[in-house]
């Protein structure tokens, strides 16, 4: 059971992985960081009853406020920077597409 | 008893296990942003929910199961926020959703 | 089986080679730091890994579990100072290319060293 | 061997992630990858049995680092000029060495030997004399803040310094940069409801968890740094949703430099204690009575001290590139 | 509390626990002030350590009360008081006489974190001194670096950011190398213990993890030292720094580099690695020769005094890589005294030029034609220290040059070449200081005044006790050839066949 659930979450990191690796957009890549850190909290949890060392779970609590308030920290940023560029160049605001 | 509770367990744990991995590939094959991140959160939300109760159900009453309580009511209550956020912060943005103003094809491979 | 035994050490590696190639390689500063950073994750894990042995668990001893193997605690202690230094190196990078960038208008090592000549 | 084929996975995804951060052009989209880096590293940890450093690579890479790099990227442009091309001499100069140390690696023992001599020696002891002398459960922190206390008093004022030279060179901390609060591009996200209802009421839980971590540390992973880390994430995101200038409100500038330099000054004052009653510096053993209680007082008072400073070098660093514009 | 026994702890605590009391401050004078008492006063703790060496030994220091190798030790033999006399020797002259020139270039506001970050430079590179366990020395080395970062990036042309960041990513890799090197001696070891490292290697010899293990920590510290071709952080560096830091660092800050190279490659690795002190001399030597001979050549086409100093580091630099890479006895005695003589003669040197830049401003050459008349006290100091450069008998260089070239004509085969690199190396230090000499006493100044600006008596009075130092230790070399001698006895000690 533990087993089929760590590989389920495995392939899916490196489906997420795949996603962020691919973009195309900056929204794009925040989702996969975002779907990324909530798997990594799963497999923390996971792979903690599988050590047995259930007293390890403060770890994925932690993990799971730290990858919020990273994906909150990127969206400040994104909202900033593109207040900057509208500022500086009202014109253009296809800002979040950065497709390569 | 146990066998039927180790039952629900696996069951929970696994059915929690498709949905994850059902939004893992809605995130990868998923057209345009918009439908990816309809994939990939509503997904985020239930799968992990399962895969933990799962896990509660296995661990019986006690500390392990509050601690597995306390992960899944912040995993409930960040990934919508999370997903709410990113959604607003793009369209805000002016990034359209595929098809409103052209046609729907595979986003671009880069190299 | 011996083989994936030393994966750990090649991965060791190959990350510390990829973590250099984008020190000399990379033009902008940023990217420097970040490969910075790449480069001592990959000290890291080196240590890490001498840190493990075979049937062991984390070196915190848990009531009521007796004749536990730990895994080594000395080069984790170590790792945690070495995090500490990496993050402050960051840091410090970081607020150095903020202040040339604030000086060059650049953050191109190559146009800021151009200008560097010209002066 | 589940673990070990989980831990090679892990590590071929780090592999990837690590080649995609060099090769992409767009700084965001790099930073974004350090995160899963910082991620996918901590997992690893986790697996080889460091939760204490898996804990502080997942506050300090995924977290702090990447709240630090977004917020000196706003300052800077966010594309990487084209490169030039690769040179020869250095690709394979760097190739060479790494197929040298693969080879190298043929002499070293593997993953999880007990007979390495990293097993052999010393460690045995810490894990053997740990419950004897100092009597905490967790070694790591035993061995990070008694037997290597020294180490850890650098570490401290490795923080320090960062903190003295970020606030140096941009300024911060007094004066100047701070004048632009008010400003509309300060507000943060306070115009998004959501995160900022559910913001306000995660910031409590999260102080509290930080507290948590810093006075459970002998008993479970955590301790110092990274209680000071995650607690400064709280208010990171307390200044996200309600703008740099209210969270500043919160805690003025001048009292993170004391913070800083009180908790690096507290650190020291426990080992010149030692030293003034009699033994050596940094020497807990002789502040009570019984020596494990004396080692039980100067850990906890230290882990303070960690704690303080990092909390206010971090939130000054953070300020410091926050503020800047 | 005895205090002697806690000397080893005190040298690093003092300036360290200042430091943070110094940042609190909101006075530059005052900060200024609490700095140089803190540095004066491990100024002496180190005379005192000193004097302990050199009669009875200074016993080892167990950190925390914890025996080593399980917890840190302290150890301080002649070599670490000969780098403490310096390090702390530096710091106090470049802080006492720097006082004018630091507050023009850093204002009052920020003063408090320079002068912390001073000490905290400090305290790193005393705890490197007397660190007898491997990863502290990375600590403290991290320590120093960082705050080092700092004071250079104080430096008032915007350049001097540019050489700090290419200063900080170089620094961080050797650091990284050599935690790396580290490791992988613990890997084989189980130990981060000197003593112990060197006892436990005789098992493990000659494995491919420890010789890779020298290779990344012998090129770590060889990028921390500027050996060339791995130098090309420092002429910028100094030349951008502020100039009471050039005094500084441009005397101690590689030094102690090598001080742990030699550590490393004398007190570790030599006697257990059995032909290691060839390869050692194979690797090193030719870089050495290399650098003392470009980089004199280059230092002959500098246009500014600062650049022109730097690379004449770099070329001392490899003569103290020449003299430890011989690993002969005499040879490890001159690579001791030219640390101390070259620090001695670059200190008084770099005092000079920060007179010079306070009167005019500017350490270009155009700017400082004629700056001999104007200024003739310090000037004569700076030929008195230039000539200790030289290696002109009566000055300190030349005791520990005659050192060199004794130990160079000890090696079969290769001795008269060597003599004749060095000769031709110091005709070249000659060339590039005479050109400034000739332009500071015959060239016209720029604006054409030639009325007497001397700086105010008590920085001359600082200068001429440096530049009589050079002197004085040329005429009276006891006290570092004993120092070195104790230090060689413990390098080569018992660990030689």
């Amino acid at each position: 059971m533990l087993l089929v659930a760590a590989i389920a979450i495995l392939v899916t990191m490196a489906l997420a992985l795949t996603r962020a690796l691919l973009g195309p957009s900056v929204y794009d890549r925040v989702l996969a960081v975002n779907m990324f850190g909530t798997k990594t909290v799963l497999l923390i949890t996971v792979m903690a009853f599988m050590m047995g060392r259930t007293d390890f779970l403060d770890l994925a609590l932690a993990y799971a406020l730290i990858n919020f308030i990273g994906v909150m920290a990127v969206l400040w940023f994104v909202q900033e920077s593109s207040l900057r560029q509208q500022t500086q160049n009202p014109a253009r605001d296809d800002s979040g597409n950065d497709a390569q | 008893m146990s066998e039927i509770l180790d039952l629900i367990a696996g069951l929970l744990v696994v059915t929690g296990c498709v949905f994850v991995l059902a939004g893992g590939i809605g995130a990868l094959r998923m057209p345009d942003f918009y439908t990816r991140i309809h994939g990939a959160s509503l997904t985020d939300s239930l799968g992990p929910v399962l895969v933990l109760g799962g896990l509660m159900v296995n661990a019986g009453l006690t500390l392990i199961s509050v601690k597995l309580a306390a992960v899944m009511l912040l995993l409930m209550v960040t990934s919508p926020t999370a997903t709410y956020a990113l959604a607003n912060a793009a369209l805000l943005a002016g990034l359209k959703p595929e098809g409103v103003e052209h046609d729907t094809t595979e986003p671009e491979k880069p190299a | 089986m011996k083989l994936l035994g030393l994966f750990n050490y090649w991965v060791f590696a190959v990350l510390l080679m990829i973590g250099l190639y984008a020190l000399i390689s990379k033009q902008n500063l940023v990217k420097k730091i970040m490969a910075l950073a790449i480069f001592q994750s990959a000290v890291f894990l080196f240590f890490i890994t001498m840190s493990r042995v075979d049937e062991g668990t984390a070196p915190i001893i848990q009531a009521g579990v007796a004749n536990q193997i730990f895994s080594n605690p000395l080069p984790q202690v170590l790792i945690l100072t070495a995090i500490v230094v990496g993050i402050s190196t960051t840091a410090l990078g970081l607020a150095i290319v903020v202040r040339l960038h604030e000086e060059y208008g650049t953050v191109e090592d190559n146009e800021i060293l151009a200008m560097d000549r010209e002066s | 061997m589940t673990m070990l084929l989980i831990g090679v996975f892990l590590l071929s995804l780090l592999v990837i992630t690590a080649i995609a951060i060099v090769r992409s052009e767009d700084l965001f989209s790099a930073v974004m990858l350090s995160g899963i880096f910082s991620l996918l590293m901590a997992l690893n940890f986790f697996l080889l049995d460091a939760a204490d450093v898996a804990l502080t690579e997942a506050a300090v890479g995924a977290g702090v680092a990447t709240v630090l790099l977004l917020a000196g990227l706003r300052l800077i442009p966010p594309k990487e000029a084209p490169g030039r091309p690769l040179r020869a001499l250095s690709v394979t100069v760097i190739a060479a060495t790494a197929l040298l140390m693969i080879y190298a690696s043929f002499g070293q023992p593997t993953l999880g030997d007990p007979l390495a001599p990293t097993q052999q020696h010393i460690a045995p002891w810490y894990i053997e004399k740990t419950p004897e002398l100092i009597d905490i459960p967790n070694i790591v922190t035993a061995v990070l803040s008694s037997f290597r206390g020294y180490d850890t008093l650098g570490e401290v004022f490795v923080v320090l310094t960062a903190g003295i030279g970020v606030m140096f060179l941009l300024g911060g901390g007094r004066g100047k940069p701070f004048s632009r609060l008010d400003s509309q591009a300060e507000q943060g996200l306070s115009g998004h409801l959501i995160p900022k209802v559910m913001a306000r009421l995660l910031i409590p839980f999260i102080l509290l968890f930080a507290l948590f971590i810093q006075f459970h540390g002998e008993y479970s992973p955590g301790g110092g740094f990274q209680a000071g880390a995650i607690f400064v994430a709280g208010i990171i995101l307390y200044s996200l949703v309600r703008g740099e200038g209210l969270a500043l409100s919160v805690i003025p500038p001048r009292a993170l430099l004391l913070m800083s330099a009180g908790g690096a000054l507290l650190f020291g004052s426990v080992g010149v204690a030692g030293m003034l009653m009699g033994g050596n510096f940094l020497e807990y053993s002789v502040l009570a009575e019984n020596p494990v209680i004396g080692q039980h007082i100067g850990i906890i008072v230290i882990e303070l001290g960690v704690g303080l400073t990092v909390t206010g070098v971090l939130l000054s660093i953070f300020h410091a590139f926050a503020a800047r514009d | 509390m005895n205090l002697a026994d806690h000397l080893p702890a005190l040298q690093v605590i003092v300036p360290l626990m200042t430091a943070p009391l110094v940042i609190l401050l909101r006075n530059g004078f005052l900060a200024w002030l609490g700095a140089l008492l803190a540095s004066l006063a491990s100024f002496g703790l180190a005379i005192l350590l000193t004097v302990a060496v050199l009669g009875a030994g200074v016993p080892e220091y167990a950190m925390g009360g914890w025996q080593p190798p399980f917890g840190i030790s302290l150890n301080v033999d002649g070599l670490s008081a000969l780098m403490l006399l310096l390090v702390t020797g530096a710091s106090t002259l470049g802080l006492a006489g720097g006082r004018l020139s630091l507050r023009r270039d850093i204002d009052n506001r920020r003063a408090p974190m320079f002068y912390g970050a001073w000490l905290i430079a400090l305290a790193g590179l005393c705890g490197i001194a007397v660190a007898g366990d491997a990863f502290n020395v990375f600590v403290f080395m991290e320590i120093s670096s960082l705050a080092t970062y700092i004071l250079i990036a104080a430096g008032r042309d915007r350049r001097a950011l540019s050489a700090v960041f290419k200063y900080l990513i170089i620094g961080t890799i050797g650091a990284t190398f050599y935690l790396i090197g580290v490791g992988f001696i613990y890997m084989m070891t189980g130990t981060l213990n000197f003593a112990d490292m060197a006892l436990r290697l005789a098992d493990v010899i000659e494995t491919r993890p420890i010789i890779i293990a020298a290779g990344f920590i012998t090129i770590g510290l060889a990028l921390k030292a500027a050996v060339f071709p791995l130098h090309i952080w420092l002429p910028r560096a100094y030349t951008y720094a502020p100039n009471a830091v050039t005094v500084f660092i441009a005397a101690c800050s590689t030094k102690v580099a090598i001080y742990v190279l030699l550590r490393f490659n004398y007190g570790v690795f030599h006697g257990n690695l059995l032909a290691h002190s060839d390869l050692f001399t194979v690797f090193i030597i030719p870089l050495a020769l290399s650098g003392i001979l470009l980089a004199s050549a280059i230092a002959i086409y500098q246009g500014n005094i600062k650049k022109m100093l730097a690379f004449s580091s770099v070329a001392q630099i490899g003569y103290i890589a020449l003299a430890a890479g011989l690993a002969t006895h005499a040879g490890l005695m001159a690579a001791q005294l030219h640390m101390f003589n070259h620090a001695l003669a670059k200190g008084t040197l770099f005092l000079c030029v920060l007179a010079f830049v306070l009167t005019t401003g500017s350490a270009s050459f155009s700017n400082l034609a004629g700056i001999g008349r104007r200024m003739p006290w310090t000037m004569a100091a700076f030929v008195i220290a230039g000539l200790s450069l030289v290696g002109v008998p009566g000055t300190a260089g030349f005791v520990s040059k005659w050192y060199l070239i004794v130990a160079v004509m000890g090696m079969p085969g290769w001795g008269v070449p060597l003599v004749m690199a060095i000769i031709l190396s110091s005709l070249l230090a000659v060339v590039y200081l005479w050109r400034f000499v000739e332009l500071a006493y015959y060239g016209q100044p720029p604006d054409g005044d030639v009325s007497r600006m001397e700086v105010p008596l008590p920085l001359r009075t600082l200068i001429w006790s440096a530049a009589l130092a050079n002197i004085y230790f040329g005429l009276v070399p006891q006290l570092p050839l004993a120092l070195a001698e104790s230090g060689t006895t413990t390098l080569l000690g018992g660990l030689l066949p």
